[in-house]
């Protein structure tokens, strides 16, 4: 086992937990069982590192098998490191039609051609999402293993997300996605965060979302009646109304876990008091970032518990609406064509 | 806004009703259930109310109130502020013996002794009772159950031998002893 | 002499009571006359409005009122069409946010099963526009607005209803050869289930199978557009028995065909 | 073939190791791996061992050996403490800083069950050389104040007193040195330079809580050197500092004193509580007495728990040595004999820190879920305090402070019993007081609250009462008398000041069985645990000797006396004969002696409004006449159509005697067919009936009949008279 597989296998074996490493092996299924029974899970990491690597050379695994392990520990934990997801915009004729096989030739014909130097290797899961793990090098050196960029696609939706994409090799990957998934263009979704699968769940609807369908029966059954015929909620209504709101703009249930929403504002400070601050017209430059485990779960209840009030403004519910979590306000310039605060990208 | 008054409507026979104001929500069913559950002879109706004003919708259902209780939970800043706020919109006859206060986790180490200090202030001020729950236990809730329908029942006017509320609460008034408090 | 007393008593009693009863008829039977009238003169009404007769002059003067009555009564008969039209799989509108927004509900079935239900609401302000859609993101929902949305809004639902239901119904085929065949093992699908690759064995123990790839080129049907068979022994794909499979597989859904050819005995 | 795997990958492990970072921590490693599969005899002997011969400045990092011993002490430590020559070598081992890891050793020092007391000293030399870093010293003085029950013997540490007393100047020891001292002083250590340094150091620092506690103790010991006045209410001085080694400490002496517990006598009274039960507040539990003691020191010193017997407290009562737990007191009768006897000052003063503590920790400041760790607990510890206070006959100031408190957040049902046991021990205080701390907190407690809530009020407060009348009638008082508030400030209590206070106290249960009885319409019980209450007020100059006589209020009168139930008006009957009783009484005395005191023209006045429409109403048949407390106006009455209003209420018509009137009249005419009460009003059956109806045993109502009307009826007269009546009962006599 040359030098980098030894650094990968350290630093995956270093992340998965004593508890998980035995189930990690053997569904790596590399190793033979009596190999997995003799290894003592209990040791220290370094003491079973040394262990495992000499098992390892038993078996001759090589660097690509170490990759796969590494691949594998990512799938299990989609909530490692930031995910960015990015779009693909104007699908061409037979653009529904491109399968996996197709795909991945296709998506490794053109990175190679591209950059000498590279290694890709994909896997698809049941679910239909499209892994990929790429070491990039450069015309002369090795591709780097230590730093791979991984992306996931879902094949016959505009959806990529991607892990740790150093900004030089972003043109290479936007042109191969385009050739493989036979789109015209592709742009930053702005929708960034610790966890996949929340961010999949979001830009692909995938949770329990409300509409002002005859479903108000089932959220008036859903909060339980008083227990006795002569007690009497008076807010009952109204607090029925804001939680209908609620998730109308949030969506019901289970909410995927987005952590952060970043609004970036580019507007004129018009505070009501007529201090210096608002005759000048320099633009007042400010972030407000809202943060929380379960964001999308506290904005509904601050709506449902009346904390917010009225319809929920525009500014939130466009996180689920328009699937993003990092905004640019601007002043609505007069006339602008979007009558909803315009959001630059 | 209308002032919620007492008297703005005819009284039901044999009944009385309760108002239960609490910012928080958590302690207020509850403790309906319990008083629901207490009473036996007279029909209690019990209005659960996050704050006041109440909504104007449901005005003409709403039966007389004869008792407005605040119930507010020293553990939380808020809750007093809440509670203060929706005295503003009483009518002037709740503050002759029909509103009562009734403080939850008084006897929390975590709670600033000024806290529970202003609660009193605030009832002594309004001249009205202060009710200490004991919200954890189950007979802690059917104590003050049993206490909050002794008030009731004097409000509405079902006490055996008349008694207006006024003269109940010049007995049951907080007092505010200024200097002997720590003594 | 006391008894007496009591029982005039009870006879004065009885008379009035009688008189009530009486009273009480007469009231009765004047109504129901009076309703039979208006009835009546309903139902002519009706009938001239549906023919489209004009009205005579003293109709006219309580026109109005009946006339409400009589809007309010088509427009149930309306929603209640609707509702129908929603139940057999169609879809339904609804009216949202005080009528800037309409809400419409795609009900999808196969074979006689209620699927998925989707919703999509559309922004009505300025332009239509879709602001809020569950509808899965393998479904080219894009392209279709563009095309339709604008030029033709009853089109545009129509068309999405057909993509939706189709890839209700491949999804259900799928679903049902794994259910009901399940030596046929799926290769590959993706989530629009537009292509699938199943492999089945032939009738004797040899490992020979056949690899069949189905293409759904037109996304609004239920039945593949290309099929094709391969096998080791090229002769066994080129038999008429696997011709007519092939040609069965593109006219029938793939789970029938599968459980036609396996009755057949062509696979296991 | 497995086995040789293994080897062949040792082989490879070693030969490929060089290449991989930390080399010679792998080799020592293997090293230890072997010697710990040979050294299987007794690992903890060998790892203190090893320890011990550490020598000065070996580097921890990396240090396996160092690491591997610490880790097989440390389990011990945890698992079921260390023998005490183990306590002092790693005392001294960490405190001599030779290995640096000080802070480490500390944390899991801890003693399964006794603590050496040359490892304190030896420590509080180290700490005396000055080369311990800060926040190490502060660590060891915790400890040493978390063991400090478990330090087998204190002379030597009281010998070396003047040196912890030096650290007092040090900011941050300060605390600690104040605590540690404060457990260690007797009397010879105050001495007046020690006073000056501590008043300088307060100076310097502000009144801090713990300076006040110690210098509070200083003052107790020697009152004269100490001159400032220590404040009446003390905050609580020191904390517990115990919060690192708490679990671990409860945890092994838990084990241990399972065992030890089998072997020790004198805990007979506190029944031991199951060891099993979850315990956060640990020290709520009365400690049982059995902190170790060695005798071997050379005063005779004894210590409390070690005495059997009563005669033994008595033999050497005067070298007695107090527990470091004072709590422990409560549980024993033997120690709260010696309490009461040597009225040792500090030994009080330390009991009411310990337990002010406790209450306010548990009670008053529970934890913010405000669930009390456990009800049984709790009351079990309140009726450990009251049995303690009544066996002493005087309530420790700590919980009457805490019960005031306690009142004002009190929801009425917590502890009902015992919260209100305790109140009705409350002692003596100036009418101003009491009105302010108790009866308001108490009035509003008790008109939001039911009945049964009111009743449980009543009993308390005539609780109350007994206990200060008796306390008056024990030692009456004619002089001041300097009634301790509290623990210091004491406040003269005049015989005038007394009798304010009972008035006071009257006046208020008056008060609020009159308003009570309203609004519960005449409740039976709360009437007749207001009648309980009278019967002991009436009776307070005669059998109490304090000359004060206070009269029912008219909402308490006249509901009694319309009672429908008849044991209410014979207890009624009987309170009036009492107050007749002190009256005369009071009269007589005050022509005889002209004594200061006279009983107030008003009182008779109201006295004689009651007897007059008492007498009227029930023998005179005249009820509601003008000037009794119900007049009704005469054309009100004729307005009832009530055929001869007048005597409704007489002792035939009484709805509480009216079952006796128609037993009566069936009797004597049983064939009548219309019931005529009036005619048993007739000359001879109105005796014989009068007769009859106090044979039922209605002696109060008998006795005030007598001394009012001078009917007398001895009692063989009317024994006679049922038997003849019952005997009447078979023949028939013609009306």
């Amino acid at each position: 086992m040359d030098e980098q597989a030894r650094a990968i296998l350290q630093r995956v074996i270093r992340k998965i937990p004593n508890k998980k490493l035995q189930t990690a092996l053997r569904a790596w299924d590399h190793l033979s069982s009596e190999q997995l029974e003799s290894l003592d899970y209990a040791q220290p990491k370094w003491l079973f590192l040394e262990n495992l690597i000499s098992r390892c050379e038993e078996n001759r695994l090589s660097l690509k098998d170490v990759t796969k392990l590494e691949m594998a520990y990512y799938i299990d934990n989609p909530s490692k490191g930031t995910w960015h997801a990015y779009q693909l915009f104007q699908a061409e004729g037979d653009a529904v039609s491109v399968n996996f096989t197709q795909f991945r030739e296709q998506l490794k014909a053109h990175l190679k051609d591209v950059v000498r130097h590279v290694s890709v290797r994909t896997k698809k899961l049941e679910d239909g999402a499209v892994w990929i793990r790429i070491a990039w090098g450069d015309n002369f050196s090795k591709p780097n293993h230590l730093k791979p960029t991984y992306v996931v696609h879902y094949l016959q939706t505009s959806y990529v997300f991607v892990l740790n994409l150093m900004s030089k090799h972003k043109p290479f990957l936007y042109q191969a996605l385009l050739l493989s998934t036979r789109h015209v263009s592709i742009k930053e979704a702005q929708l960034s965060s610790r966890s996949l699968t929340a961010m999949r769940d979001l830009l692909m609807r995938q949770y329990q979302q409300v509409f002002p369908t005859n479903q108000e029966r089932t959220l008036k059954e859903r909060n339980a009646p008083p227990s006795h015929p002569s007690i009497e909620k008076e807010h009952a209504e109204c607090a029925e109304r804001r939680h209908q709101m609620a998730c109308e703009a949030f969506g019901d249930g289970v909410l995927p876990k987005l952590e952060t929403a970043v609004y970036k504002l580019e507007t004129k400070y018009r505070g009501n008091s007529n201090n210096t601050l608002n005759d000048k017209d320099e633009l007042f430059r400010g972030v407000v970032m809202f943060s929380s485990s379960n964001l999308l779960e506290s904005f509904r209840h601050c709506v449902s518990a009346g904390m917010a009030e009225g319809p929920v403004t525009p500014l939130l519910s466009s996180i689920t609406q328009k699937g993003r979590n990092s905004f640019v306000i601007t002043d609505k310039v007069p006339g602008a064509a979007s009558q909803t605060p315009a959001h630059k990208a | 806004m209308a002032l919620l008054t007492p008297y703005s409507k005819i009284p039901e026979l044999n009944t009385a009703t309760v108002l239960l104001v609490e910012n928080e929500e958590q302690f207020q069913s509850r403790l309906a259930d319990a008083i629901v559950q207490q009473e036996k002879d007279i029909n209690v109706n019990v209005r659960l109310a996050r704050k006041l004003p109440l909504p104007v919708e449901n005005s003409e259902t709403r039966p007389r109130i004869d008792l407005v209780v605040f119930i507010v939970n020293l553990l939380s800043e808020r809750s007093l502020q809440a509670a203060e706020s929706s005295l503003s919109h009483l009518g002037p006859d709740y503050f002759l013996g029909k509103l009562c206060f009734l403080v939850t986790d008084a006897r929390c180490g975590a709670v600033p002794q000024e806290r529970l200090l202003s609660v009193r202030r605030l009832a002594a001020s309004h001249h009205c009772p202060v009710i200490y729950a004991e919200h954890q236990t189950e007979d802690g809730i059917t104590m003050t159950a049993m206490r909050v329908l002794t008030i009731l029942k004097v409000s509405a006017g079902l006490s055996p031998v008349a008694t207006t509320a006024l003269y109940l609460s010049t007995f049951t008034r907080c007092t505010f002893p200024s200097d002997f408090d720590e003594d | 002499m006391l008894e007496k007393a009591g029982t005039a008593g009870q006879e004065k009693q009885k008379q009035d009571h009688l008189k009530e009863l009486h009273a009480a008829i007469l009231t009765l039977r004047a109504k129901r006359e009076r309703l039979f009238a208006e009835t009546a003169a309903l139902k002519d009404l009706k009938d001239k409005l549906d023919q489209g007769l004009p009205l005579e002059e003293e109709e006219t003067d309580d026109f109005m009122q009946l006339e409400q009555f009589l809007l309010k009564s088509r427009l149930m008969q309306l929603k209640d069409l609707q509702t129908v039209y929603h139940l057999i799989g169609g879809y339904n509108l609804i009216e949202s946010k005080q009528g800037k927004s309409v809400c419409v509900s795609f009900r999808t079935a196969f074979e006689g099963m209620y699927l998925e239900t989707y919703n999509l609401e559309m922004d009505l302000r300025r332009t239509v526009q879709i602001s809020r859609h569950n509808i899965p993101p393998c479904v080219p929902l894009e392209r279709l607005a563009k095309e339709h949305l604008q030029a033709d809004f009853k089109a545009f639902l129509e068309i999405l209803s057909l993509h939706l239901n189709a890839l209700a119904g491949r999804k259900q085929q799928v679903l049902l050869i794994k259910e009901l065949i399940g030596t046929v093992e799926i290769i590959e699908r993706n989530q629009l289930c537009n292509f699938l690759v199943f492999m089945c064995k032939i009738q004797e123990e040899t490992e020979a199978a056949v690899l069949c790839t189905l293409e759904y080129g037109d996304l609004t049907q239920c039945l593949p557009t290309r099929v094709t068979i391969e096998s080791e022994n090229k002769t066994l794909a080129e038999s008429p028995q696997w011709k007519k499979n092939q040609v069965l597989l593109m006219e029938s859904p793939v789970h029938s065909a599968l459980l036609t050819m396996r009755k057949v005995g062509s696979i296991v | 073939m497995m086995a040789n795997i293994s080897d062949l990958s040792r082989v490879a492990l070693d030969s490929s190791r060089d290449s991989s970072g930390s080399g010679s921590s792998s080799r020592s490693l293997r090293v230890a791996e072997s010697m710990k599969k040979k050294g299987e005899t007794n690992p903890f002997r060998s790892a203190l061992s090893s320890l011990s011969q550490v020598r000065e400045g070996t580097t921890v990092k990396g240090n396996d050996e160092l690491e591997r011993n610490l880790v097989v002490v440390e389990t011990i430590a945890f698992g079921q403490g260390l023998p005490p020559e183990a306590v002092s070598l790693l005392l001294d081992l960490a405190l001599s800083l030779r290995s640096g890891t000080c802070s480490r050793v500390l944390k899991f020092l801890i003693p399964a069950s006794v603590v050496p007391q040359e490892a304190i000293v030896r420590g509080v030399s180290w700490l005396c050389v000055g080369k311990m870093p800060v926040n190490a010293q502060v660590l060891f003085l915790r400890w040493v104040l978390t063991v400090f029950d478990l330090i087998d013997c204190k002379d030597h540490l009281r010998a070396i007193y003047g040196f912890i007393f030096s650290f007092v100047t040090e900011e941050n020891l300060c605390p600690f040195i104040c605590h540690l001292l404060y457990l260690l002083t007797m009397r010879e250590h105050v001495q007046p330079y020690r006073v000056r340094k501590l008043l300088d150091v307060q100076a310097k620092m502000g009144r801090q809580p713990y300076l006040m506690q110690l210098l509070a103790l200083y003052k107790v010991f020697r009152p004269e050197l100490v001159s400032f006045s220590v404040p009446t209410r003390m905050r609580t001085g020191f904390k517990n500092h115990n919060s690192t080694w708490k679990a671990a400490l409860t945890a092994v002496q838990r084990k241990n004193r399972a065992e030890v517990m089998a072997d020790h006598s004198l805990t007979v009274e506190v029944k031991e509580k199951p060891t099993s039960r979850k315990r956060k507040l640990h020290h709520l539990d009365v400690p049982a007495l059995s902190s170790a003691f060695d005798t071997n020191s050379e005063r005779k010193v004894f210590r409390l728990q070690e005495l059997q017997s009563f005669t033994e407290l008595i033999q050497n009562i005067h070298n007695i040595e107090l527990p470091a737990q004072m709590g422990s007191l409560l549980g024993s009768s033997l120690a709260l004999h010696y309490l009461d006897c040597v009225q040792d000052e500090s030994a009080f003063l330390r009991l009411n820190f310990w337990l002010g503590h406790s209450l306010q920790e548990e009670f008053l400041l529970c934890p913010a879920d405000g669930s009390l760790s456990s009800l049984a607990e709790a009351s079990q510890f309140l009726s450990i305090i009251l049995s303690s206070q009544q066996f002493l006959q005087e309530s420790f100031f700590s919980t009457e402070s805490f019960l005031y408190k306690f009142l004002t957040v009190w929801d009425g049902s917590l502890l009902r019993t015992h919260f209100l046991d305790l109140l009705s021990h409350v002692p003596l205080m100036p009418s101003h007081y009491i009105k302010v701390l108790v009866f308001e907190p108490l009035m509003q407690l008790y008109f939001t609250s039911a009945v049964f809530f009111k009743c449980s009020v009543m009993e308390c407060l005539n609780n109350m009462l007994v206990k200060w009348l008796t306390w008056h009638s024990v030692n009456a008082l004619e002089d001041g008398l300097d009634i301790s508030l509290n623990s210091n400030g004491t406040v003269t209590m005049t015989l005038s000041g007394f009798m304010d206070t009972i008035i006071e106290l009257v006046r208020f249960v008056g008060r609020l069985a009159a308003e009570g009885l309203r609004l519960e319409n005449c409740h039976v019980l709360l009437l007749s645990q207001t009648l309980t209450f009278y019967e002991t007020v009436c009776d307070m100059f005669v059998k109490y000797g304090l000359p004060l006589v206070i009269m029912p209020p008219a909402g308490v009168f006249y509901p009694a006396l319309l009672a429908t139930d008849s044991l209410t008006v014979d207890r009624l009957g009987y309170i009036m004969y009492r107050y007749r009783e002190n009256l005369t009484l009071a009269k007589k005395q005050e022509q005889q002696s002209e004594q200061t005191f006279h009983i107030s023209r008003n009182t008779y006045q109201e006295f004689n409004q009651h007897l007059v429409a008492m007498v009227s109403c029930l023998w005179n048949s005249k009820s509601f006449l003008p000037g009794t407390g119900f007049e009704i106006d005469e054309c009100l009455l004729t307005q009832t159509k009530v055929p001869e209003y007048g005597s409704r209420f007489d002792l035939v018509h009484h709805p509480a005697f009216f079952k006796y009137a128609i037993e009566f009249h069936q009797k004597f005419w049983p064939r009548r067919k219309r019931v005529d009460l009036a005619s048993i009003k007739v000359g001879k059956y109105w005796n014989w009936y009068v007769e009859f109806l106090f044979s039922q045993g209605f002696d109060g109502l008998n006795d005030f009949i007598q001394v009012n009307t001078g009917h007398s009826s001895s009692s063989v007269l009317c024994q006679s008279l049922t038997l003849f009546i019952c005997l009447s009962g078979q023949c028939h006599i013609e009306d």
